[in-house]
């Protein structure tokens, strides 16, 4: 099993789940996070002051995958997220020990 | 922005010049001094007429000064309902958005009240030999002391100030700000006052008459002279504009883009409410018993209104939904604002409720038939329900029952079809107007400074692309949105 | 909800059928002709008989219309109340249902108004010969023109919707919504109108006058009629519905369930404050310098409710809480409301230091000892504030020495006991009255179309599950409150 | 927290002791009865002079009343400012610190009102000798049914608090709450209406007029009197505290410390422009034409600020700001505040475009040169563009224009630098008594309870640390901020 | 050193921070989310335009903990969420390689 | 390839971002987060009750780094964060399997 982690812009999730439904990964997590990659920032003016801004709003995807969907899941998200410019984002693949279904106490492959 | 800071210098450099040639004229009307006492009279008869003429002068001075106080707080309040708009659009519409509405609104205040200073006043109010529009009272050049004419102004700039803000809220989310200022310039300093003068002309000299006021439309208090005006000025403004990125889906279904926040535009629905009295109560622009009869039929409509929004929204959409139950309150006000004078209570619960239902159709019209994205419902709720309430007086006016008049005028009350011939002229006639002029205002700004914001800005949010900042420093706000 | 489709549907056919019986009822009674001026006099006398007359005419019709201007500038502060309260009872609870809290709000002043407009204002005001209820002037038939009635209509309405609203808060984030509309539909248009007969009933006509204030009964702004009222109504209803799930813990602890907005509460407060003046100086319905005084008195209650219960939550909790303090506001506002035009100022400032203070033990009573869950403190603030303002007319009554009245009332002004048995009778008979009925309504409710949400919708918030949305799209909101 | 609580202690004694030594006065002062009607005369000559008389009588009664309707309302508009300033302020900070925001308004209201009814009317307006301070109507004592004095009081009341909550924004985020108590009693009771004797003492009694209104200043609503008088204390409470933790960088270089809601902000300025109607147009106290006079160059002042500032931030920074534009229109409303009943239109408009630059500039030059913190604009848009208003005064003033007086005073209008040169003794004259005070007030209380929150408190801001809750409860606030 | 991730619903979080104390595990971090699971959403209407909401909102809990802890903490989050229904949530554990306190600059089991 | 978590006190955010910055560690994901640790919390009252508050505010830095940088990382969010008193925050190291690169597609150690 593997956590696959991506960061995306945030206009881009909905596409990026639908291609994750056309793929069959139906099950994610999302929370909003601030990034700082290559893409730089922009520039605010509060009252005279200017302020770079270079942590951008992104969104932040969590998927467990069993081992065979991870490659899938991957692809899915590239094809969703991806325009080619810097900002479109990162994936972050990792080992995931285990996985527990909390509903039923099912283990395992079976529980992602 | 360096079309635009032309444009700006311009209006500025029209404030910083006029003053000039006004000066002059102002220091040749400095008021006269009051008239003479009437001499001691000799005679009893004197005496008593003497006295008799003081009665009646006092009568008369009296009577106006309470209805100054009564104008000016009713104008204060309609000035209130700016905020109202503000926070109404806000609430509508996306958190990314938030400052420029903001600012749309300061500003078309702002810009509004010195275009229809310099221009606008003198346009609708000023006198006319054609009826068409005035042209005297040009930066309330001759007016002075405490002339009826100031409490006046400031009543009417503030109607001004709501005609171009409507148009603020349908073009939410993606119209340039340059290219509003200069719209909010043009509606306030000579679309609307030239549509005014045609209605209302008469209502300062006069001379002013207007030739549709002449035929004898009614439109106590501007359902098509203000709401109408804006309604049909943001339709042209979004048809120019077109729809938000992704508020139609690529086979041309409408989507959900939710309001960042339901209390703020629940405020703005109440203050608006509450600005309304003024705006049509106040405008018996008289302190007495009257001004309690058209609150009555105000309050009426905007219940009857408000209720039959929500039942509708609930028979259709199985919820009562609270952002077209806000559109219900501001449908019911819209409507009753021509009739608010001459209908009986229960003609205003009639032309509430029947304001109410029609809103929610309106939105959906446009938007599924038509596809017309109008963020906040700007469109149905001041344009069609304006159309409807200016309709309803032909249909409801009841001027003998209520008191108002010597004879019903409306259709249902054995006036005839008259009244509703001269009222659809009216509604025809500023339908053309504010369609034609708001299309020719629209393209004209697209094909100079543009009328659109990139892509790329309207999806980061304009606060960040105009005015380089967020409105909600801090606040983790979830951006799909 | 079907059976809230037939609820609804019976209110609206009511407001369907209705016009039709009263049209001819106003045709009938269309303003008669304005009386002949005065045939010229040969003689002097005459002459000044007919000046004097026109004299003495001309001072009742302009402070009439002064009186007109200011009631209904009141009449509108009084409206504006209503975002004051729905914004308050946003800010107190939590994010997951403002969007029920703002539809609520929306609602008891729509239904109220109608409700009122159809039945309740011919219960408060029409003429009655037993004291109990009034029985004419329904849906304001046969009022027309500038009649005086419109406003004091206006007036009144508003002061049934707060009273209505008042309920609102107190049931906050568990409450079904169409149970909530037929509540509303009954407190507006029978429970508060039949104690407001008792009470209030001469204000309009003679032959409306209630058994209460013929017994000497002095709320002069409505603690009781209005405010303990609502309080009492509220306290029936939270009773029958029971606290919302978390609010206690399993051993019977208050837990604490913070509001979502503090500077929405406080803007609701603000705007309650400002209202108010509306409220109780306009109470005065005449134009004149009483005002001023029930403004002083006003002002200086709610300084001292404010700094009362700052001081007293510091002294119990060790901090200046702050929504104890806006709590406080209103309880100093709530207690002056009774005796605003008999009190000194410094009457008026002890007043509302014990409303403040009152205020904050009552929360604690109610929530610590009686394990009752409210809010946004309604049944402190309108309840138990109002029962004091009330009292404390008999304690400070000072009218004597305000120049008000003849002789003082108030126990501690020489005026004896007699004034604070009075005082509490009308009390006890709010509180009779209110609880009663609200248990029967509210029970009545509970066993045919339900007054609970289900457990899921109430965790989940009822904006999802009575409306289909959230408040706040788009803002990420941590979801275990 | 001890000293704070003897402070608060001794404060509530003085509100309890106090009543016993004014109810015999009261008492004594009960109201005289009416004078008796003329006697039936029997010559006609006579009967004529009664009705002239009666008819003289009743001008004067009515024109009373209608003063006071309009006062009073005016005074409820001003008495509504107290939300837009909270707003503003808490709009313009972050969101911890948003609770303690609302409660300094919450208390400067509150303690401002008592501080002023037990102390600082007397000071302001009661007899004085010497013109520097007045010493009689202590707790309005004497006063009693429809007087005047009542609704002159209300009016004036809402003044001392705006002058107090000004300092609010400027020290918001660092202040010590219990000594921010102290500084409002000490401002609303003592240091505000001393100066403000010296400048309008003689509006309500003659024999209380103060030496510097002797002198021929013009300050019609108060441009020094509330605005600057609030903006020097201002600055003494921010010189004393110092700027916020992060406001400046190690090598003195401001930082951006967005405010946490640009809607509330935005709010909070249209409630102020709102109110700010019934701070100039009712400085009148008088319902007649001249209010809509007033009201025209308020408006037109507050438009020509708005768009001054938005342009000059645009300009300077390349975007259209909104905070700026914010300060621009309470600048502009501010800079009219003096001259608002003695400027033509135009000049009107001129002080207000200045006052729109002038409040950026001022801005900018506190912050990047004196390197002080305000962070809602505050010591510039009440100070510096209450300076501009004042000196405006003396530059635009054209009396014999616009038919408020004999000759115009100012420069511009051939008046002569006199009136320049006593405006300027006026703005000197605040400025030394507000800057000194403050700095005496807030070292005092520096020294003795402190005027500092602990860094950690800053940090963590002062809605847990002072008051032990959090403003925006299940709103996830991303907390560098 | 592993680290336990669990996506619960957020009304459970007050009884699974119980069950945790009593297990000894008093450290962890909590964030919101939305989720998508097996648990379907509803709808929402927002001026006649329906939504189907799947993404629901949840809450994340990570939690490091020593391995012996393992399975106490899992066992006490499966206590504190379980309602039985789908939507109770989603444990996932992952290896953890290092753990580092700031304060002090300790590193591994006895940072954790 | 290793993913650095830190929890760290919000108000450091900066320190440790100009930290990172020295040591060239340019990319990082930040989320907020509600942490309870050895620090302990402290008590609101909200209308006479009382609430032990002990899930404090804190940010959360998610950065992906090649192995030779982790040393360096975990350095830098040490010295930025780092005030000696207890929570200051806590750092956590995972085994990272995979890192794509969504705008350009590359993989591994260079899409970091
Ligand atoms: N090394 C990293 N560690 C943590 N987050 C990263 C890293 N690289 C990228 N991100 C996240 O991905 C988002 C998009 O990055 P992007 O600019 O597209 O990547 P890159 O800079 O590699 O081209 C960033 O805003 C950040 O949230
Ligand atoms: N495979 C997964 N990847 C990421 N998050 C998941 C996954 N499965 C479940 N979750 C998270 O757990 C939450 C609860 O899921 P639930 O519906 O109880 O799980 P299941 O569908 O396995 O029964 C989801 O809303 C989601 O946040
Ligand atoms: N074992 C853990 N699991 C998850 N998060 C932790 C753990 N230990 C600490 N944290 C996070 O780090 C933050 C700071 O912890 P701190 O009090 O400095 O750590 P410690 O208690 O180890 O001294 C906590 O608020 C929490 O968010």
């Amino acid at each position: 099993m593997k956590l696959v982690t991506a960061f995306i812009q945030p206009e881009r999730l909905n596409a990026v789940k639908q291609k994750l439904f056309e793929k069959e990964v139906f099950k994610m997590s999302v929370t909003n996070a601030l990034g700082c990659g290559q893409q730089k920032g922009y520039t605010e003016t509060y009252r005279g002051v200017q302020t770079e801004v270079n942590l951008l709003k992104k969104v932040r995807l969590d998927i467990a995958v069993n081992d065979e969907f991870v490659e899938p899941t991957i692809d899915a998200i590239v094809d969703g997220a991806r325009t080619g410019k810097v900002g479109d984002g990162k994936i972050f693949v990792q080992e995931l020990a285990e996985c527990i279904r909390i509903s039923s106490g099912d283990r395992g492959t079976d529980a992602i | 922005m360096r079309p635009i800071h032309i444009a700006l210098l311009c209006l500025m450099s029209i404030l910083a010049v006029a003053p000039l040639s006004t000066a002059a004229a102002q220091e040749a009307a400095a008021e006269p001094a009051e008239e003479a006492p009437a001499p001691p009279a000799d005679d009893t008869a004197e005496v008593i007429a003497a006295l008799e003429a003081k009665v009646t002068e006092l009568e008369g001075s009296l009577q106006n000064n309470i209805n100054i106080v009564w104008t000016g707080i009713a104008a204060f309040l309609v000035l209130f309902m700016q905020p109202g708009f503000a926070m109404l659009e806000a609430g509508f519409t996306q958190a990314k958005n938030a400052v420029n509405i903001m600012m749309k609104n300061f500003m078309d205040l702002a810009i509004g009240t010195l275009a229809f200073f310099v221009l606008g006043f003198a346009l609708m109010f000023g006198e006319t030999s054609n009826g068409w529009f005035g042209s005297s009272l040009f930066a309330l050049s001759g007016i002075t002391g405490s002339d009826w004419t100031f409490t006046f102004w400031i009543f009417q700039v503030v109607f001004a100030a709501t005609a171009a803000t409507i148009v603020s809220g349908a073009v939410a989310g993606r119209f340039k700000f340059t290219a509003y200022l200069v719209a909010t310039a043009a509606i306030a300093g000579v679309i609307y006052p030239i549509f005014g003068k045609w209605a209302w002309g008469s209502l300062l000299l006069d001379e002013g008459a207007g030739w549709l006021e002449g035929r004898g439309f009614i439109d106590f208090a501007g359902s098509t002279v203000v709401h109408s005006m804006g309604g049909w000025l943001a339709l042209a403004a979004v048809l120019v504009r077109g729809p938000r990125l992704g508020k139609f889906s690529t086979d041309g279904n409408p989507q959900a883009m939710p309001g960042h926040s339901n209390p703020l535009a629940a405020l703005g629905v109440f203050i608006l409410f509450f600005g309304w009295f003024g705006f049509n109560a106040g405008s018996t622009t008289t302190g007495d018993g009257e001004l309690g009869r058209v609150a009555v039929t105000t309050m009426l409509a905007a219940a009857g209104g408000a209720l039959a929004a929500m039942i509708t929204a609930w028979a259709m959409f199985g919820k009562p939904d609270a952002s077209m139950t806000a559109n219900g309150v501001i449908g019911g006000l819209v409507s009753i604002t021509a009739p608010c004078y001459t209908v009986t209570p229960w003609g205003a619960v009639i032309t509430g409720v029947i304001g109410g239902v029609l809103v929610v159709f309106s939105i959906l019209f446009l938007e599924r038939v038509l596809k017309v994205d109008d963020p906040v419902g700007a469109i149905s709720a001041h344009g069609t329900c304006g159309a409807w309430g200016t309709l309803a007086c032909g249909l409801f006016g009841a001027e003998a029952i209520v008191g108002a008049g010597d004879a019903n005028t409306g259709l249902f009350y054995g006036g005839g079809a008259g009244q509703v011939g001269i009222q659809l002229i009216g509604i025809g006639a500023a339908f053309v107007w504010a369609f034609a002029t708001g299309l020719i205002l629209f393209f004209a700004l697209k094909s100079t400074i543009g009328v659109r914001v990139s892509e790329t800005e309207e999806l980061e949010g304009l606060d960040i692309g105009e005015h380089g900042m967020e409105a909600y420093s801090g606040f983790q706000i979830f951006t799909t949105q």
